[in-house]
């Protein structure tokens, strides 16, 4: 099927130098515990054109929220290196926003749901009028304005993974990375989340990394979707999607094109899950 | 209704312990244990005059002085250290040292580096009470979550705006079981401090009293110190509950052990 | 650490093994302070002479009067050695206690063993220039701010116009130097060691003005004991008696076990003044004491010391 | 202590492994004491204090060494130590016990409140007569004023610390039918720990205080009794140098602590991960 | 759409008296906090019978956490009751397992994952080689043999939902209630923990109620789908799912029947979202 498909490679994508916002090259991650050492990613390389929304997709563990944190600038790398507009990520950059797997413990009990919202923006500097109204405009969005008042653990588990969004929305950030951000919510507000996060990438131009467990939504949101093999992690794949820009939950879901692309990935997630290692991943770890 | 039973709560017990007391000293008299009734005879004569005005009130001012100097510093060292790996390996010994010190032997020292006045009384107290509050906020802020930590720092929030918005809520809760142990360690500190060169205050009188063999008057003045203890606490107590309201609500959604 | 942790066994003996099991032998246990004059219960003991009363003597040191008294009431100690004034102090609150011998006299003349001492430059040369200044005692209301009040007011000040603050000796001259307070009240060895300052100078002995010869310690026991074991106190009166006569004439061997019983600096303990050792109950000083006490209101009234003491 | 140094990545990942290698803990440690020591050193060079008083770090360290080797010292520390041990074990007992019980109910939280709020501010050092008085001046008296001391320190610290039990994990042990006694064992005790041992470290130093401060006041033997002998002797270099023991001792049961809060905690942020980097 | 589907009515559906397992009557939660009451679950009706295996569906914050709550008898409910074999719960009952929406707080972070495992049966006073022949089945049925050493903090957000599942299956309850269960992992896993709980229902018989958001999940799973309102909550419909009861990945979700099933639930849940209420239901509030 791989063949059949002419936009889609093994190894991950790569742009000609200054043209990728962001680059990751040969990234290897090894965590070091007392029970001796895990190898998250082996080899990664890939680079995001500004203005891209890339979807993410691997088995579970395959070290997807490893990578982001590498890309966050939060994990130093054990070897290769990240690179944001060519240079090289230590730190958190400025204007990045991420969406955390583990939501709940992102949000600080301590604030109420409108507080943790306004917080990055208050330390960004944004005046507080121009404040009040991105905060009611992103909880708006999510379909939370009635409780902006109420503090995170008053909240149901889909309603506390919405004000995290809703935190990364309202700042406005030129990068956003996103890990599972729809896992809690159900499947009505998982649609109409996906429309906003869409409409939010076209409007503000910002460049999104995805990552998600759900095929369908993959397709669905992404320009491009990248896919991880199981762990020690290569890229197994990074393909295209060829779908109209202009997306519709039922119409879109219904193309023939959409369909087949499902059925692809599908099929790459499960050959992963197998243990199948594309070539070119194997002799980039070997050099 | 609920104005009574919190009522209830405070005194119930002090009254039931009253009563055993009471009982176990209605029989043969001790020199050195006094009767209940004996005691607050003592009490309203020694506590309710003059003295209070010259020996209690000059103590606490030191001590209200010297408690919120030892939180202060306590918290403000505690983040510098708890946040700052190297910083902790440096100071950790010395402050190791340091607590390990018995305040007796600490005061000569410090009537050498600061002279004989309520600053050294003040030294002395913070010398004491501020271990409590600086050991908490280091683990305190050693112990924060590290997603919320990574929330912070993926959303750029640094300095002064982390440890207001961040480090120090997350923090709270046991910098405040710091606070508390610190608000009684700093009244038995009042007292060792007053035992030099002073001639005057509560820890003074009391140790006074001892000295003489003036033993209804020195457990009065220990009931004082226990008073005091009381209403700092629930000072305290009050202001805990207003700083932590959220962790109150969060730990105690439903959740009855 | 843990280098010498095998521990070379260099030091001496420990001091506390008293000869134990020798049967025939009535244990008592003995409380003294950590102070020099103490260091003669020792040499009674080292000497064998309480052994040959019949007393096996176990004694500790206690730095704190307010542990003594109550350990000496509840038979935790049979006897101690202590200040004369607390003992009066806790028989006026209503404590049964007993004075069974004297035990060490300030000096009624010559050099004395306790003395204030100021700064050279401090302009005061009487008792009576104390008034509106701050003399350190180690304790209040006890002997120091007592005899000090009355040698001001012999020198004719008003003994309320005098302030005292409480310090442990050690620290006192320092503070001195600091300019931290007035006046000191030092005993041996510490008020040697302040005179040999050059910028010091002695105001005068307040024991010797106030009452010659005064008190410093006596040896006593609970009255409930004194009832109980009347041939052991008799036998306790005889021995103590006995060993401080012994003392008193063997004071270079009673210096020589200083080091060992206090950590004092050999040489500092050869040149040590000492309070005379007498086992003798010093009736007129300590009716003295107590006439003043009452006087400047140490005491609620002044207390029979006849009646006080064993016979 | 080079050897806890090495091992100081537990638990969890390094923060960065391309930055260069941090210098060892206990390197800083002993360059911390250094800084400490060479400015008690100055103190009297520069004329702050009189090196009559105060002497220097030298000066008290040769007296230090001096001491080392005698029986005499390490008999008191012995003594000293042994009613550290003793009432500091019989306090963090009676401690966790109580607080456990307490904070476990909110009707005996709020019943002894008041009483424990109006006990905790009572000097050990009052309490001497009273203790002496019970026990005579035997070790049992210095225990009691340990215990007294260090009790409150661990209780509130307990008492904190259970409280801040998860609910989701309280609700998981409740769902899986944990009985009571199962749910203290494995889902409050181990909550409560890094509060303990705060506590712990807390009541540890303050055990120290009292034991050396109860020898003082009582007269029982131990490294206080010998303060003020040195004290009263007049011999002030010695009574520094006994000091210094005492710190030293501070500083030796730190690191004994932090070596068990390493293997108890290994699990817990503040252990496994350096917070923050 | 409703009306054509004989199987399903609007109100959960009851069991004669002695039939039921667990029954839930007129269930009402009202949270109290100091910005007000908010009212989780109005009114709620239904019965589950022994061996049944129910999914819970309905919009994000519509009360299914509290439901579960309620049910387990960890929350003490505002109104009505929750009875198990006609004894109302007023506490956690036995040989009831519950896998809970925040599987992260859940584990016990000082237990490696096989310690995790094993600690509910340690309790139970499963002797210890019993035990250990459980948790090693229970890991190795959701993938985790090569982990049992780790601490949960080392894991990822899927395996730690995974161990949270093991956890479950290996205690081997009467009662199995699962939040969200499957939400943190990827799509090829989801199918194989979808075929273990089927599995693991039909040799144990264990009965089961299982929140979750996806659609396609409920029906492929469940014998029964209940769908709740949103807030304030009532049950908007009970549908049998009439599928063999042998259920195949890819035969089972490419039947007719399913898909006409997944597009009812949808629209029910869409009407739910937009606040439609079932008439039942109201009257049953006015009563
Ligand atoms: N702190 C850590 N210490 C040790 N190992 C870790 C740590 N965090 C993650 N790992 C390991 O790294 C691997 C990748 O984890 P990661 O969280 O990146 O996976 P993931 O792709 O996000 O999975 P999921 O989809 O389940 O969230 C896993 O095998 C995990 O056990
Ligand atoms: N502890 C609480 N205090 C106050 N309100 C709460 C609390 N827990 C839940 N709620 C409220 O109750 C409602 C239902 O919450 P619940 O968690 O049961 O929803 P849910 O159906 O599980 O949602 P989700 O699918 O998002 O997990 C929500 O509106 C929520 O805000
Ligand atoms: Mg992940
Ligand atoms: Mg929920």
């Amino acid at each position: 099927m791989q063949s059949e498909n002419p936009t889609s490679h093994a190894g991950g994508r790569t742009l000609p130098d200054g043209e990728a916002l962001l680059s990751v090259r040969n990234l290897k991650k090894v965590y070091r515990t007392d029970a001796g050492d895990i190898e998250a990613v082996r080899n990664l390389t890939f680079d995001l054109g500004r203005g891209e929304l890339v979807c993410l997709v691997g088995p579970s563990g395959s070290g997807k929220t490893t990578l982001l944190k590498c890309i966050a600038g939060l994990l130093a790398s054990t070897e290769g290196e990240v690179r944001l507009d060519g240079q090289v990520i230590t730190g958190p950059p400025k204007k990045m926003a991420v969406v955390f797997q583990e939501y709940g413990r992102s949000l600080f009990p301590w604030l109420r749901v409108a507080e943790n919202v306004e917080l990055p923006l208050k330390n960004a500097g944004v005046p507080k009028n121009e404040r009040k109204v991105l905060v009611e405009q992103a909880l708006e969005a999510v379909g939370l304005a009635h409780v902006p008042k109420s503090y995170p653990w008053q909240l149901s588990g889909g309603m506390q993974q919405r004000v995290a969004i809703a935190r990364a929305v309202a700042y406005q950030p030129e990068v956003l990375l996103m890990d599972e951000p729809f896992a809690a919510v159900d499947a009505q507000t998982r649609a109409d989340l996906e429309d906003l996060i869409r409409s939010v990438w076209k409007k503000l131009g910002v460049t999104v990394l995805f990552v998600t467990h759900d095929i369908d939504e993959s397709i669905y949101l992404g320009e491009r979707v990248i896919i991880l093999s199981s762990s020690p992690t290569v890229v197994q794949e990074d393909i295209v999607i060829d779908l109209p820009a202009e997306r519709d939950q039922l119409e879109t879901r219904s193309l023939p094109r959409f369909t087949e692309l499902r059925h692809h990935v599908y099929a790459e997630i499960q050959k992963a899950k197998q243990g199948h290692r594309p070539e070119e991943a194997i002799t980039m770890v070997a050099k | 209704m609920k104005t009574l039973k919190s009522i209830g709560y405070l005194l119930g017990l002090p009254l039931i312990l009253l009563a055993w007391w009471w009982i176990a000293t209605s029989g043969a008299a001790n020199f050195f244990v006094p009767t209940p009734a004996q005691l607050a005879e003592t009490f309203v004569e020694t506590w309710m005059g003059e003295r209070l005005v010259t020996d209690v009130l000059p103590s606490v001012i030191r001590l209200v002085v010297g408690v919120l100097a030892a939180i202060v510093l306590g918290i403000g060292l505690g983040l510098a250290v708890g946040l700052n790996r190297t910083m902790r390996a440096l100071t950790e010994p010395v402050f190791e040292f340091f607590r390990a010190l018995p305040p007796p032997v600490l005061v000569p020292v410090l009537m050498l580096l600061v002279g004989i006045n309520d600053g050294m009384k003040i030294a002395v107290i913070i010398s004491g009470c501020i271990w409590p509050v600086l050991l908490n906020t280091i683990e305190g802020v050693r112990s924060i979550d590290p997603v919320q930590n990574e929330t912070s720092r993926s959303y750029g929030i640094s300095g002064f705006n982390r440890i207001r918005y961040q480090v120090l809520p997350s923090a709270t809760p046991t910098i405040m079981a710091g606070v508390r142990q610190c608000l009684s360690i700093g009244l038995i500190l009042m007292v060792i401090s007053e035992m030099f060169a002073s001639s005057s205050g509560l820890g003074f009188t009391i140790v006074q009293f001892q000295r003489s063999f003036a033993v209804p008057e020195m457990w009065s003045g220990i009931v004082v110190l226990g008073l005091i203890g009381v209403a700092l606490s629930f000072i305290f107590q009050w202001c805990e509950r207003r700083v932590l309201r959220w962790y109150h609500g969060l730990k105690e959604v439903e959740n009855a052990v | 650490l843990t280098g010498c942790g095998g521990g070379s066994l260099s030091g001496q003996a420990a001091a506390e093994t008293g000869a134990s099991g020798s049967a025939g032998l009535t244990k008592v246990v003995v409380g003294v302070l950590p102070i020099a004059p103490s260091v003669a219960v020792k040499y009674g003991v080292d000497k064998g002479i309480f052994k040959k009363h019949g007393l096996d003597v176990e004694f500790t040191t206690s730095s704190a009067g307010a542990a003594m008294l109550p350990a000496v009431s509840t038979g935790d100690l049979n006897f101690a050695v202590g200040n004369p004034l607390s003992v009066l102090t806790a028989v006026d609150k209503g404590l049964d206690m007993k004075i069974v011998t004297g035990y060490s006299n300030s000096k009624a003349e010559g050099d004395d063993i306790n003395g204030v001492v100021v700064r050279a430059d401090s302009g005061i040369n009487t008792f009576a220039d104390l008034a509106g200044k701050t003399t350190t005692v180690n304790a209040l209301k006890t002997q120091g701010d007592l005899t000090i009040k009355e040698s001001a007011a012999i020198d004719g000040a008003d003994p309320a116009a005098l302030k005292f603050s409480e310090m442990p000796f050690p620290d006192m001259e320092a503070q001195l130097e600091r300019k931290n307070v007035d006046a000191i009240w030092a005993p041996e060895p510490f008020l040697s060691k302040a005179l040999a300052n050059k910028d010091n100078k002695l105001v005068g002995y307040p024991n010797q003005k106030a009452i010659p010869g005064l008190p410093t310690m006596v040896s006593f026991t609970s009255g409930k004991f004194a009832q109980e074991k009347p041939e052991v106190v008799a036998d306790f009166k005889a021995a103590m008696t006995e060993t401080l006569a012994a003392a008193e004439a063997d004071q270079a061997g009673a210096k020589a076990m200083l080091p060992d019983f206090m950590k004092m600096d050999a040489t500092v303990a050869k040149n040590l003044k000492m309070e005379t050792w007498d086992g003798a109950v010093p009736a007129t000083q300590l009716d003295a004491l107590g006439q003043l006490a009452a006087k400047l209101a140490f005491l609620s009234k002044a207390p029979d010391v006849a009646g006080l003491t064993i016979k | 202590m080079t050897q806890i140094a090495e091992e100081q990545v537990v638990g969890g990942h390094k923060a960065a492994t391309t930055r260069p290698r941090q210098t060892p803990k206990a390197v800083l440690g002993l360059i911390g004491v250094l800084v400490f020591l060479g400015a008690w050193e100055l103190l009297p060079v520069l004329g702050i204090v009189n090196a009559k008083y105060l002497p220097p770090a030298s000066e008290v360290l040769a007296a230090l060494a001096l001491d080392l080797g005698l029986t005499a010292f390490w008999v008191a520390v012995g003594d000293t130590m042994t009613a550290w041990a003793i009432g500091l074990a019989i306090a963090v007992v009676l401690a966790l016990v109580l607080g456990l019980l307490i904070g476990m109910s909110p009707f005996l939280r709020r019943f002894t409140n008041s009483t424990i709020e109006f006990l905790r501010p009572i000097p050990s050092v009052a309490l001497i007569p009273l203790a002496v008085l019970l026990f005579g001046m035997k070790i049992e008296s210095s225990l009691l004023l340990i215990i007294y001391a260090c009790f409150w320190q661990v209780l509130i610290q307990v008492l904190y610390g259970v409280a801040d039990v998860d609910n989701v994990a309280m609700q998981t042990a409740r769902s899986y039918g944990f009985s009571h006694w199962q749910r203290v064992r494995d889902v409050v005790f181990p909550t409560m720990l890094p509060y303990l041992m705060t506590g712990i470290r807390l009541a540890a130093s303050v055990a120290l205080i009292l034991a050396i401060t109860a020898e003082l006041l009582i007269g029982s033997p131990g490294l206080g009794n010998e303060i003020t002998l040195a004290q009263s002797g007049g011999a002030i270099a010695g009574m520094y140098a006994l000091i210094l023991a005492t710190g030293f001792l501070g500083v030796l049961i730190n690191v004994v602590t932090r070596v068990v809060e390493k293997r108890v905690l290994s699990w817990h942020p503040s252990v496994r991960g350096e917070a923050t980097p």
